[in-house]
């Protein structure tokens, strides 16, 4: 087992954002978080990833206890993410940015740029490398979000919603890449809004709504279930849907 | 290529100017430019590369500034012993300030420095052994060449030269190591950092550190320089403000920044006092201010901020952070 | 309790009042637009020059002299938003120190040239000297400031929180781009809240004025105590800013007395790093 | 070659003949530096001394025979030096011991001043005085009182004032004296701020005090430039010292009298040491709150047609404000500088320091109640001394102590409002 959490609750004051969750990740899974917006996935997924500490309940990395670890120390272990709103150090270039991913693993400049950028090249950016990384889009600034983080050569990589406001040639881009990236080894948790990119990668899915975990099994076992379907679009309509794919009706986004 | 030639331009005129500009007054001034270039280079460490703006360096500086001066003061020796002990003195310090202060952000970080700051000054202005409000003297007569107490200012330049280019040398290795670019990841966004395995709190604390170690030697030999430091001249939240103001002049953050800004502010002070300062109305200060009013609303990132792409203000940067 | 120390708290509470007047306006800029004024001390002390020019020129007391100084300082703050402000805010933070300490000695030393150095006053009884209620001796002059402060804040408050004004001006403050797509101009809006807080410091000048003494520098000595009051209440918190300021004047008048005075701003800035231990965001500040 | 061209040779051409002639006529200037706080909080200081030594300048390069044995008033200019003028070159020490060590080198070598006078603080006495010790030019002080200025082993640096030990003499003996009158004065306390001025006066005062047996009951320290005093006034009101000494500077004395009549407090004897208490503007402000406050001071007006009162009078017309024991002690040190110049018939730095130890000036030469000026080993005039004034009508001090100098009697208690 890589990653396990076990009963995650986390409160803001008397509110539970996430009520006792738990979760195991094996290696080469593609984990994939969905709910609609405020259902706690995005706190849940920072509760693994170290930025917001746990109430209570405990996460396990290759059955270490690193509950009370610092991101850093979650990203030495080979934990890597992306952000929702993109972080880029904007007073860098391209490569500097992956850069700080690279002074992770070494500590000499030239090497870490060497790595920096290999890394760009196997996300396509290498063209990009000296421009200054305020200059990039959205959609540059998501691919870079995870160039950096694969310079840190995680063993777990956690996206947070890299495909948010892309267009669909640029999901279908990036859909290959993490493809790309799950081939060379490393295992992901996604949170996605966008079903088409839950349903073409996730090999699991874990559905959130109002903080809890309701349901969680293959992309198609979820989607049909009845739960998740009037968590998402209300109990009456789920009723009125009965005859729809599930798919059809929860696809795009909703933000 | 061209920046190695600039540099040997810029060496150059650092080396010949007291030379070319003899008399006294003019040497004391280049002297003090790297005084202040020295303090203001070290701040730029932790307030220009990462973003910390510490508004209580002073503290710093009257470590090194007390520590010089107590060594003789308090033991006879020369005031060159008290370096030592000032550098560790402020790194300590800057430890025990920089534990609790650092996790602070933005403006509660500058504030809890300002009050670190104005606390120290208060408990030596209550601390006899320190000299109290009257403050600590130097050897005025020097004893041997040690004292560090010349007539010309001459050697003060050289001395002061050197010691610029070792600071300028540690904030340029530093800043090309992984240290310098973890801060400056820190600075633009401290969690993507700590995400990506940037050790935040530590490296901050070490170029805290850093920083107020050299602050401290600044902070020694303007008092070996004045052969004085009270509370006021050695811990007074002004000296903070006006060497924050150097570095951010000529651009915080910047290898050169701080030099660029000692070199214009210096001179300006000095210049403007001595032509208008004699007529007790205040004018210098007129002058003074409203220069630093227009650099800052025409070149807010600083002078050297003209001659970067990288450096140039940021409009998301500042204005947009959550208060 | 002995009766001499019911006296130093009463004298601590209508200090710390004064102390929360002169810094309603400076958390006011700091919250909304995340900008540090280091000239803010000396908005106050024009504020207090302005009072004693309406009272040598014309004879007013405060009834003349504050709304004047309110109007003076107002149309400043807003020359000064669109002379400077509006255009450092675009740079780092390092930029608004930079020009706002420019500002200050530009304004200090300008008032120095035109009025010199001498150390001025307004009469004692300006306002209607001392009055004893149950032996307890409170200065009129230092009762009205007070007051003042509580409605000043009590009126800020509200203004944020139940007008559209105000509402308009957090929106900006929270997030100037998206007020801009509701059709708030974020120019306006920050000019306005300029001209409000630099207006609210010009009158808490005014009636500082009717029992400090009036120099160039004065701006210096209250600076900071400004500086620490804002931040202890949290940065753009009015109501904090009042609660802090009351703590800190009574802190300070307290242990004045008991300890030494020399001790006293020690007592402050300690009790204040300790604060921040805890909680880093200010007594109501939001993190 | 155009017509413009043609005016602008024959324009510069009279420029550098002009400037030639100013160069010639500088030959008769005896130029001293002056260094003083111009800016920052003790700006006021510096701005009165500016017009006292103005007045001064006036004195010496004019012939005012009125002024009666005032050396150097009679004929203009110095007459040891053919009748050269006195040219104060004025600089800013911004407060800041190091601008002022600055300044004294850019009036030492910029401007080659005959000697340098200064610089109010004690610090940046310190400071610019080691520059003028460095290069051997004289430095005379006429009002910083630290003790250490003239314990350094320097020998260009001069003294005029009296300092803490002198007038904290004063204070033990006037308060005797009153005593033998039936006044009330066993329970002393001494009020101080914690610059380098309070607390080295109130330390110096207690140590006299308590060699007299009778040791000092209350030390009340303060921070300078406070925002508030109320705790200070509640706390003497509390004890009920029977004297205040009250060691402060303009501001804090502005706000303990303000505090004082609102908390409805006096002591039976208020004591200023100097400082706040002697500036204008302190009475300007609360002089009318302050009725019966006593005073250190070596300045006293004497009738009118006497030199002291044509100086007053020449004082006021200048600077607009009544003349004070600082700026009198400024002026009177400006004097004995200058004298010594005269004197030495020279501006060698070496004669004028010599002519300097051998000053040996009388009471009726001098502006300042001092029994003389006389420096010894260490450069400090050992005959500066000083009298006690009160400020009984809220306007102007009069002379109350010692008897022999007295123009009125003391009045008592302390009337305040």
């Amino acid at each position: 087992m890589l990653l396990e959490a076990r009963g995650i609750t986390k409160a803001f004051g008397s509110f539970k954002a996430v009520d006792d969750a738990s979760v195991t990740l094996e290696q080469g899974d593609i984990l994939g978080l969905i709910g609609p917006n405020g259902a706690g996935k995005s706190t849940f997924f920072n509760c693994l990833t170290g930025d917001l500490k746990t109430s209570s309940g405990r996460v396990l990395f290759e059955g270490r206890d690193i509950t009370d670890f610092t991101p850093e120390l979650r990203a030495e272990l080979g934990l890597a993410r992306t952000f929702q709103v993109p972080q880029t150090f904007e007073g860098m270039t391209v490569l500097e940015n992956v850069m700080i991913g690279a002074f992770l693993r070494s500590s000499h400049r030239a090497e870490a740029e060497t790595k920096a950028r290999a890394v760009l090249e196997r996300v396509g950016m290498s063209r990009l490398a000296d421009s200054p990384a305020r200059s990039l889009g959205t959609p540059g600034r998501k691919r870079l979000e995870i160039a950096r983080a694969l310079a840190t050569e995680p063993k777990v990589l956690l996206l947070d919603e890299a495909m948010a406001g892309l267009n669909a040639h640029e999901v279908k881009r990036a859909i290959d890449l993490v493809r790309d990236i799950h081939r060379s080894g490393i295992t992901l948790v996604i949170v996605e809004h966008i079903m088409e990119v839950i349903m073409s990668l996730a090999s699991r899915v874990m559905v959130f709504h109002q903080g809890k975990e309701i349901a969680r099994g293959s992309p198609l076992e979820v989607t049909s279930n009845p739960a998740v379907i009037a968590a998402y679009l209300g109990t009456r309509a789920a009723k009125a849907a009965a005859g729809h794919t599930p798919i059809e009706l929860m696809g795009g986004p909703i933000t | 290529m061209r920046r190695l030639l600039w540099l040997s331009v810029v060496a150059a005129v650092a080396i010949a100017y007291p030379l070319l500009l003899s008399s006294p007054f003019q040497q004391r001034l280049g002297a003090l430019v790297l005084l202040y270039a020295i303090a203001a280079s070290a701040w730029n460490i932790v307030g220009g590369y990462a973003g910390q703006i510490s508004v209580g360096h002073v503290v710093f500086f009257g470590c090194g500034a007390y520590a010089a001066m107590g060594a003789y003061a308090k033991f006879g020796l020369s005031p060159l012993f008290g370096i030592p002990g000032g550098i560790v003195l402020a790194a300590g310090l800057a430890a025990v300030i920089g534990v609790p202060t650092l996790r602070l952000s933005g403006h509660y970080f500058s504030m809890a420095t300002i009050a670190v700051a104005e606390t120290m000054r208060l408990i030596v202005t209550n601390t006899d052994y320190l000299g109290a409000a009257v403050g600590l003297s130097g050897p005025t007569v020097p004893r041997n060449i040690f004292d560090l107490s010349f007539l010309s200012s001459l050697p003060y330049y050289y001395l002061f030269l050197v010691i610029l280019a070792i600071t300028l040398l540690i904030t340029w290795w530093m800043a090309n190591s992984r240290m310098g670019f973890y801060l400056r990841a820190i600075k633009d966004s401290e969690r993507a950092a700590r995400s990506l395995g940037a050790p935040a709190s530590r490296t901050k604390l070490y170029a805290f550190m850093l920083s107020a170690a050299l602050t401290s030697v600044a902070g020694a030999l303007y008092a070996m320089m004045f052969g004085f430091v009270d509370p006021e001249s050695g811990l007074g939240i002004l000296i903070s403000v006006k060497i924050l103001i150097m570095a951010a002049l000529g651009g915080a953050g910047l290898l050169f920044g701080p030099l660029v800004g000692a070199a214009i502010l210096v001179p300006l002070e000095e210049i403007s006092n001595s032509w208008l300062g004699g007529k007790g109305a205040g004018l210098t200060f007129v002058v003074y201010g409203a220069i630093i009013v227009l650099i800052a609303r025409f070149q807010p990132g600083g002078i050297l901020s003209l001659f970067k792409r990288r450096a140039k203000p940021n409009v998301d940067k500042g204005a947009g952070h959550a208060p | 309790m002995s009766f001499v120390l019911v006296q130093v708290i009463v004298g601590g509470l209508l200090l710390g009042a004064v102390y929360a007047l002169f810094s309603s306006g400076l958390t006011l800029v700091w919250g909304m637009m995340n900008i540090v004024n280091f000239a803010h001390g000396d908005f106050v002390m024009l504020g207090m020059y302005v009072a004693y020019v309406v009272y040598t020129l014309m004879g007013g007391g405060p009834i003349l002299g504050a709304p004047l100084a309110t109007l003076v300082l107002a149309t400043l703050g807003v020359i000064v938003y669109f002379g400077l402000i509006r255009d450092i805010m675009k740079g780092p933070m390092l930029a608004q120190i930079l020009g706002t300490f420019g500002l200050a000695l530009l304004l200090r030393y300008s008032v120095f040239w035109w009025f010199g150095a001498n150390f001025l006053s307004m009469p004692q009884d300006i306002v209607g000297g001392t009055f004893a209620v149950a032996g307890l001796r409170i200065e009129a002059s230092r009762l009205l400031a007070g007051v003042v402060a509580l409605l000043v804040t009590f009126g800020l408050h509200l203004l944020l929180t139940r007008t559209s004004l105000g509402s308009k001006m957090l929106a900006v403050a929270e997030d100037a781009t998206a007020a801009q797509l509701m059709g708030i101009r974020p120019d306006t809006m920050q000019a306005i809240a300029w001209a409000i807080a630099a207006g609210a410091t010009g009158l808490a000048g005014a009636l500082i004025a009717n029992f400090f003494y009036i120099v160039p520098t004065v701006g210096e000595t209250l600076a900071i105590v400004a500086f620490v009051t804002v931040s202890l209440g949290g940065f753009g918190s009015v109501p904090g800013a009042l609660v802090a300021g009351l703590l800190i004047g009574v802190i300070e008048s307290l242990s004045g007395y008991l300890i030494g005075a020399v001790y006293k701003d020690i007592v402050v800035y300690v009790l204040f790093l300790f604060f921040l231990w805890f909680r880093p965001q200010g007594l109501m500040g939001k993190m | 070659m155009t017509l413009k061209h043609v005016t602008g040779l024959l324009c510069a051409a009279a420029m550098s003949l002009a400037l030639a002639a100013g160069a010639r006529a500088e030959d008769k200037v005896v130029k001293i530096g002056v260094i003083m706080p111009m800016s920052g909080g003790t700006a006021s200081i510096g701005a009165h001394a500016k017009a006292a030594i103005e007045v001064a300048m006036d004195i010496i390069n004019n012939a005012h025979p009125e002024l009666g044995n005032l050396p150097l008033a009679k004929n203009a200019g110095l007459a040891g030096l053919g009748g050269a003028k006195v040219e104060a070159i004025f600089a800013d020490n911004q407060g800041n011991p190091a601008t002022g060590q600055n300044q004294a080198l850019r009036l030492i070598t910029e401007d080659k001043v005959a000697a340098v006078f200064g610089a109010y603080q004690s610090g940046i006495t310190l400071t610019s005085s080691a520059i003028a010790e460095k290069y051997g030019i004289p430095y005379l002080n006429s009002e910083s009182v630290a003790a250490n200025l003239t314990e350094r082993g320097f020998k260009w640096f001069f003294r005029t004032t009296p300092i803490a030990t002198d007038f904290a003499k004063i204070y033990v003996d006037f308060l005797a004296d009153l005593k033998a009158q039936g006044g009330k004065t066993d329970n002393v306390a001494v009020v101080h701020d914690n610059t380098e001025y309070g607390t080295s006066v109130a330390n110096t005062i207690s140590a006299a005090f308590k060699e007299k047996g009778q040791p000092i009951a209350l030390d009340v320290a303060y921070p300078v430039n406070a925002t508030d005093l109320q705790g200070q006034v509640l706390q003497l009101k509390d004890k009920k010292p029977d004297v205040i000494i009250m060691i402060s500077y303009t501001s804090d004395a502005i706000l303990f009298a303000k505090t004082m009549q609102s908390l409805d407090y006096k002591p039976p004897v208020l004591l200023a040491d100097d400082a706040g208490y002697s500036d204008p503007s302190f009475i300007k402000a609360v002089g009318k709150i302050s009725q019966g406050v006593f005073n250190r001071s070596s300045w006293a007006v004497g009738p009118s047609g006497s030199p002291s009162a044509i100086i007053a009078d020449m004082y006021k017309k200048k600077s607009g404000e009544e003349m004070d024991d600082t700026v009198g002690r400024q002026m009177q040190g400006f004097f004995v500088l200058v004298d010594a110049i005269d004197r030495a018939g020279s501006t060698d730095p070496a004669k004028v320091q010599a002519a300097l130890k051998a000053t040996d000036l009388k009471p009726d030469q001098l502006m300042m109640g001092y029994k003389g000026v006389k420096f010894d080993d260490k450069g400090q005039n050992v005959l500066a001394s000083g009298l006690i004034i009160q400020l009984q009508d809220g306007e102007n001090y009069v002379a109350v102590w010692p008897k022999a100098n007295a123009a009125k009697a003391p009045m008592l208690p302390y009337k305040g409002w």
